[in-house]
């Protein structure tokens, strides 16, 4: 009696989420595949060939490989760093450092290479100051695949910290401590204990961001297109923009490229881990902590110069120009003007329901993928080695292929009504929301079965001979223990989704505009100062949130508000 | 209350066996301990019961009920056993009370019961005061008491226990194997107790299985064992004892006693047999006398707490220990008589 | 009450306007518009019609290229608008598959600051503006690639005049919008720039100037069009109607642009009509040497 | 090699004390036990020692320099000590070879030495079968034995270790014990070890601290520590043993021994005095005699492998512990002689 319904739940839970992973990412990636194979009786014309024999798709896919690599990279030296120092050493104002650390995924990447392209270009304040600026139309190094890779890297940094922070608060002392009786230098203990034992957590994180960074189109956009750079996301788009009538085919069949890049790499990574697999035994003592003593204030200096270049110079851009009438203004006294702000809150009508539908969208996707990915993770960690990666290789491809082509997916398979129910999503918020859900499963996955993977088996066999069945352990000892990485994996959605552009862009219809359309929209036709009005209400706005969050931190785990300690 | 049996048992790890043809049939409300050397399967013999590991062949029967075999295995958590892991497995996020409290609130066992079983079980593992601590604030010892007290704390039909006392002292030992023992009294539940502490085992269990290499070497109650073990191996690891070999003959053979006056005429003799039965002799069966008896040189003379541990050398050059009271000078000539003695097998491995 | 669907590329506010005047107009009629750049909004409209659905019943989109390619694939229903009269051939398809509502030319425009007077295209290329000059990708952006078909169309210029750019170190942006902020922002003191964006930035205060090249300047002409697949044709036929009327153009000069109706007048910061010499151009045939217009100047520009 | 010394250390956590104005001073070269009930502070003074808790008052000193005071904390990576966890605290991500191996790498120890010393580390652990595994994939035994050798594979000065021997059987234990002894003789390493057990430290220590609650209740040698403890409570800790209560005098007081006679006058009496001093008898020095001695009752008698423990109630109605080879009925009397007792300090707590 006992069994059957212990076992109907397991089974319940797992029919019903792996039904809903293959609706979520299988759907559209079929849909998509089904489109780059179409017109196969063209022979060597078809789409999907064509794109193959073009030459220069594959030098968009050395360029994407090497800018998403080199940007993983710098994600990874700088996420983890942060992760690090803020995470296990006695640094001063650690609240307020990962509370900075977060932001600067708020502003659009866009404006960070704008603000550091004027402030290291010949109209720049300071270097003018100075005397030092480089003369007008000199060449501008941002504009580079390093370029490329540096913007990518710091955007996605905090997609790293997150994934890590949330490992390294329970990493346990005593392996620590063991390591520097035999003597490890404190250079040591890095390199032979913390980066190996959080090594998931920094594959995880590393995935994350290559994945964004293969996808993502705005950087490349904004610095590739000047210096006649491109990756897959950018040629997606050149297709697009031709007249032709072959553009789905063809910007399937790059998809598809893509998506195949990922599930190597994914497989690769699961490959890596899976041989070095290891979890922790005991969890039960002290988390790690370090003294930083006379390296506390350079220290301080550092993260400072850092959090200055990725948030304060973009973030006082964004404010400056949206202060001034009219682009190219000098900021003075007299030019100084809230119309932008006025004529946003007057224009209540698209920007409050865009706030809304933005702030709303984000926060059920970030509350229901943190409801899914918990048993999802369970549920994939209890799968073969073998079909554990290819599933959470297969829940990677829709993050990783531009937003815009996912959405094209979704108008495929849903502008009719859906059968059977014979509802219309098309149009609404909902067919966003679902776009969300499967584009971004993966982020919030990830920190969660890292944090899985180095989970004691004893302590969940402990709440078994308890008689606790599948769902009362994951609710009682699993959710508790990985709590911290469930609420990164909701954050990092809820950060990366309110300011969602290239998903909602195709989706979106009227009255269901979203924060990030919006601002594009305005930015687009011209209306700059706008557009910067509104991307400074949004960290404001979100900021704020997340300061009230902190209110919550005493009801919840220790370690789930990544800036409460 | 029903029969566990377990039926040619093997387990392996990687192709490596961990248990291998392991036949156990443990009686209803039995106390039954599993002894033998670091790595022997004990813990895995445990796990296995427990559900945490499938067997690799072979079958587990809970009464009529097959709970593991090729195609069957019963989750952990529908046994309804209770256990105490060798690494504690303590909850980290629940409080000290908490831990113990969980079983409880599974079983929706109701509120009163509830604070009455848990200020019960801290009271059994004297953790009152330390009630509201995390289980990172406690030391070793009450770590791995507070995991006893969430083991107990339901009263499950079979408890498993893995060294549950390793990191106790020897006085808090003594209460808790008292406790066990009423507890065992009280609710009649059948006990199976890994430990690698033979006097542990000796005083708490009924029945006794000793593992070595995976393998069963003997099934018996902790006197047998003691006095009759079957190999050398047995004898050697259940207590402190010497082995002389002795000529083989109709009385002196392998599961016989043997008298006193058969060692003493082996034992006077100026030589060993090359190949013979080995016969134990336990150091509680040798007598040191100012004159009677074989005579015998001390070559050794330690002191136990208690007692001193003294190595006699004999004319047949075997060597034989013994106990005293006082201690001896190395080199001291004295003499010995040996009440009685216990043919073994031979071990094979 | 009955509802029309707009799929419009036009900047918001504009949008907002041309409908609030609309509905204004025809208080019987309701439209639900959905604006988008005109890329994006054309993988939209594919997408939709490749699972066979026609969610608008009007396009008003940025060029007549793009509807030609749509006219080619059968999905546009011609109209013959009375209201075609007032209109230039050239402005409007001849069966009546579409309308140019207004006149967007692409010109030069320069920083304040900047030490040079820009005043027809071949000066560009001249060593003064070296590595000074940006302009929008063809690659990215239909208008773009409009101009690149009409300057490489026009004798005096060619591919040869898109090499020299290259050679004087131009530099390609996506779209104009980012010509703008480089341009008012000093990176880069000359662009390639559609007109009304410089013009009414301009207007605001920006430090900008805006110059029609003496060689003449492409156009793209903001074409209106009916859906073939639109359930209300009777209510399209209206919008149509409405923006080639007076009343509709009168809006489009209000608004900064140049009206297509030649009676209409220029919008302040113009040049008076005449002034402004438009470069010939072929929509079908820009349609048919897409592509290769397109690798061409990938391969001079890269990317 | 110097001297280690503990001066006034006090440690408390949240404000509860841990350890209380302990004084320590260890010779170098010395094999020093820390010895007590769970809790009682063992791991929390070693923790100080190795560095990884600071003290909250008091200072610790090796040889002349300051480890650990007020003001100075050197970081336990530069005190060069070995050290054994309580928890094992293996790294997960290497195998057992890799984490013996550690300690020699940091160490920059050249390759070829580097491969004898783990080889020789791990035959002294029993564990060279096992080197390639991960420590997950040992049982708990083999994890405490990962441990041990990857404390002793360097050699350092000074050698801490919790409880090394807690998961291991009594055999391999013996092995360890003589590992301990040899490399300790070997080296001349200062070893510090925590344990519960007392005949563990009995047999290996030359000095014992016995703690109770964060304090220090004697510092002594095994011998004078089983034969002369300072309270009732140590008497009982360390060893089996009776306490009578006898009137005092002059011979019968506090830290004194007293003789036969004396102690056999008061048990001849029919009542115990309500006040007196408290006098440990161990078991040893009560033996049993047909018809010698004073008489009494056999109350309980329990096998204890090997021997019986004989509960035996005297005419003074107080009760004796006493060792017998075979077994007594419950309720023969029989007669007891005592041969010496010592007098205990009243316990304060
Ligand atoms: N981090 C901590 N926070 C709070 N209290 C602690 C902490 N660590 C230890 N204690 C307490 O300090 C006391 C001494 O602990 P310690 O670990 O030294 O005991 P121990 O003698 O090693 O015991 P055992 O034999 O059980 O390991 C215990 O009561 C314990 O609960
Ligand atoms: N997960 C595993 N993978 C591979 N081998 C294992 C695993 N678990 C245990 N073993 C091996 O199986 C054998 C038996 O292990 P088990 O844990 O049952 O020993 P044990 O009798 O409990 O020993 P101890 O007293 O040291 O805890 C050991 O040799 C061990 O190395
Ligand atoms: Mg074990
Ligand atoms: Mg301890």
């Amino acid at each position: 009696m006992l069994t059957a319904s212990s076992d109907n739940q397991l089974r319940w839970l797992s029919i019903t989420l792996f039904g809903l992973v293959v609706a979520l990412s299988l759907l559209p990636c079929l849909r998509l595949l089904s489109e780059a194979l179409s017109h196969w009786d063209r022979g060597l014309d078809a789409p999907l060939l064509s794109i193959l024999q073009n030459p220069r798709t594959w030098v968009a896919l050395q360029n994407s490989l090497y800018t998403s690599g080199l940007g993983t990279l710098i994600s990874v030296v700088l996420g983890s760093g942060f992760a690090f120092v803020l995470t296990l050493t006695n640094i001063r104002y650690r609240a307020l450092w990962i509370f900075c650390f977060m932001l600067p995924m708020m502003i659009p990447p866009q404006v960070t290479a704008l603000s550091w392209l004027q402030l290291f270009g010949p109209a720049s304040p300071i270097l003018n100051t100075l005397g030092i600026a480089p003369a007008l139309g000199s060449p501008q190094p941002m504009y580079s695949a390093e370029g490329i890779a540096l913007l990518l890297g710091i955007q996605h940094a905090p997609l790293v910290f997150l994934a890590l922070r949330s490992q390294l608060i329970c990493l346990p002392k005593d392996l620590i401590e063991a390591a520097q009786l035999s003597g490890a230098s404190q250079w040591r203990l890095w390199i032979d204990m913390i980066v190996p034992l959080s090594r998931n957590a920094i594959f995880a994180g590393a995935a994350i961001a290559f994945v964004s960074a293969l996808g993502n189109f705005g950087i490349p956009a904004m610095l590739g297109i000047p210096a006649g750079y491109s990756v897959l996301p950018t040629l997606i788009y050149q297709q697009m923009a031709g007249f032709g009538n072959d553009v789905l085919s063809e910007v399937a069949s790059l998809s598809m490229l893509i998506a195949f890049l990922v599930l190597i790499g994914m497989l690769l990574q699961q490959w890596i881990q899976q041989r070095s697999s290891y979890s922790l035994i005991g969890h039960s003592a002290q988390p790690a902590s370090f003294r930083l003593g006379k390296w506390r204030i350079p220290t301080q200096i550092l993260l400072c110069a850092v959090l200055c270049l990725i948030l304060i110079a973009p973030l006082a851009a964004l404010m400056i120009s949206s202060v001034v009438p009219a682009l190219g203004v000098p900021l003075t006294a007299d030019t100084f003007t809230f119309a932008a702000y006025n004529e946003m809150v007057n224009n209540q009508g698209s920007t409050a329901r865009a706030f809304t539908n933005s702030l709303l969208l984000a926060s059920l996707a970030a509350l229901l993928l943190m409801i899914i990915t918990l048993p999802l993770g369970y549920r994939l960690m209890r799968l073969s080695l073998k079909a554990r990666a290819v599933i959470a290789s297969l829940i990677e491809v829709p993050y990783a292929i531009p937003g815009i082509v996912l959405a094209i997916a979704f108008i495929l398979l849903f502008s009719r009504p859906i059968p059977i129910i014979n509802v219309t999503l098309y149009g609404t918020l909902t067919l966003i929301f679902l776009a969300y859900l499967s584009c971004f499963l993966s982020v919030c996955l990830k920190p969660v079965m890292s944090a899985l993977s180095q989970l004691d088996p004893a302590l969940e066999e402990a709440a078994q001979i308890a008689g606790a069945t599948p769902i009362q352990r994951l609710i009682n000892i699993v959710l508790p223990l990985i709590s911290p990485a469930v609420f990164a994996g909701g954050l990092l959605v809820f950060l990366i989704a309110v300011n969602e552009l290239t998903v909602s862009a195709l989706l979106w219809s009227a009255g269901n505009e979203t924060l990030g359309v919006l601002i594009f929209n305005l930015d687009e036709s011209g209306d700059s100062i706008l557009a910067s009005a509104i991307s400074v209400l949004v960290v404001v706005l979100v900021a704020s949130l997340m300061a009230l969050l902190s209110l919550l931190a005493p009801r919840l785990p220790k370690g789930v508000i990544p800036w409460h300690c | 209350m029903a029969l566990l049996t377990l039926n040619q048992i093997n387990k392996s790890f990687n192709g490596q066996n961990a248990v291998s043809d392991l036949n156990l049939s443990i009686e209803p409300g039995a106390f039954v301990a599993l002894l033998g050397p670091s790595g022997c399967g004990k813990s895995t013999t445990l796990r296995m019961l427990a559900g945490f590991e499938k067997v690799s062949s072979g079958s587990i029967f809970h009464g009529g009920r097959c709970l593991s075999n090729a195609t069957t295995h019963v989750a952990p958590e529908n046994r309804d056993f209770g256990m105490v892991f060798q690494s504690y497995a303590l909850w980290p996020h629940m409080s000290v009370m908490e831990n113990i409290a969980y079983p409880l609130t599974i079983k929706r066992v109701d509120r009163a019961t509830k604070q009455k079983r848990i200020q019960e079980a801290l009271a059994i593992v004297q953790l009152e005061p330390y009630a509201d601590r995390s289980p990172a604030e406690l030391s070793g010892g009450q770590r791995q008491r507070v995991a006893l007290a969430r083991s107990l704390v339901t009263e499950p039909e079979v408890i498993l226990l893995d060294e549950p006392l390793a990191n106790l002292d020897r006085h808090l030992r003594a209460t808790m194997e008292e406790t066990f023992r009423t507890f065992h009294k009280r609710t009649g539940a059948t006990m199976v107790y890994v430990t690698h502490d033979q006097s542990e085992a000796m005083s708490l269990a009924d029945q006794i299985a000793v593992l070595k290499n995976g393998q069963l070497i003997q099934w018996a109650s902790p006197q047998s064992l003691y006095q009759q073990p079957r190999t050398a191996w047995l004898a050697d690891f259940i207590g402190r004892g010497s082995v002389i070999r002795m000529q083989p003959s109709d009385e002196v053979q392998p599961g016989r006693k043997v008298e006193q006056s058969l060692i003493h005429q082996q034992l006077v003799l100026p030589h060993t047999p090359s190949q013979g039965v080995d016969v134990l002799i336990r150091p509680q069966s040798v007598c040191l006398h100012p004159s009677l008896g074989i005579s015998a040189k001390v070559t050794q003379c330690i002191y136990r707490g208690g007692h001193f541990d003294v190595e006699l050398s004999l004319p047949s050059s075997q060597t034989l220990l013994a106990y005293h009271d006082t201690p001896l000078a190395v080199g001291e000539t004295l003499f010995a008589t040996v009440q009685e003695g216990w043919s073994l097998e031979p071990d094979h491995d | 009450q009955e509802t029309l669907t707009l799929y419009t590329s036009q900047p918001n506010t504009d949008a907002q306007q041309t409908v609030d005047a609309f509905e204004k107009a025809n208080p019987d009629i309701d439209v639900e518009w959905v604006r988008d750049g005109t890329t994006k909004l054309m993988t939209k409209l594919r997408a939709e019609l490749a699972s066979g659905v026609v969610k608008p019943d009007v396009l008003l989109i940025a060029d007549s290229v793009t509807m030609e390619s749509l006219a080619a694939d059968n999905y546009l229903y011609a109209y013959q608008s009375p209201a075609r009269e007032a209109y230039a051939d050239s402005l409007y398809h001849p069966e009546g598959y579409y309308y140019g509502t207004k006149i967007i030319t692409t010109g030069i425009v320069r920083h304040k600051r900047a030490p040079e007077t820009p005043k027809s295209w071949a000066d560009l290329t001249k060593p003064e503006y070296k590595g000074q000059l940006v302009m929008p990708s063809p690659l990215y952006s239909g208008a773009a690639l409009i101009h690149l078909a009409t300057l490489t169309d026009a004798p005096e210029l060619g591919w040869n005049y898109y090499e020299q750019l290259q050679a004087n170190g131009a530099m390609a942006q996506g779209g104009n919008g980012g010509v703008l902020k480089a341009v008012t922002s000093g990176s880069k003191p000359y662009g390639m720039i559609v007109d009304f964006l410089a013009i009414r930035e301009a207007a605001k205060g920006s430090p900008i100037e805006f110059t029609f090249p003496t060689e003449g300047v492409s156009m793209v002409t903001e074409p209106v069009a009916i859906m073939e697949g639109s359930k209300n044709k009777a209510a399209a036929q209206r919008f149509v109607d409405f923006l080639l009327s007076k009343d509709g153009q009168a809006l489009v000069l209000e608004q900064g642009y140049l009206p297509a109706r030649e009676d209409a007048g220029v919008p302040a910061g113009f040049p008076q009509r005449d002034a402004i010499k438009l470069l010939p151009f072929d929509a079908a045939g820009t349609l048919k040497s897409t592509d290769e217009n397109k690798s061409r100047f990938s391969d001079i520009f890269g990317g």
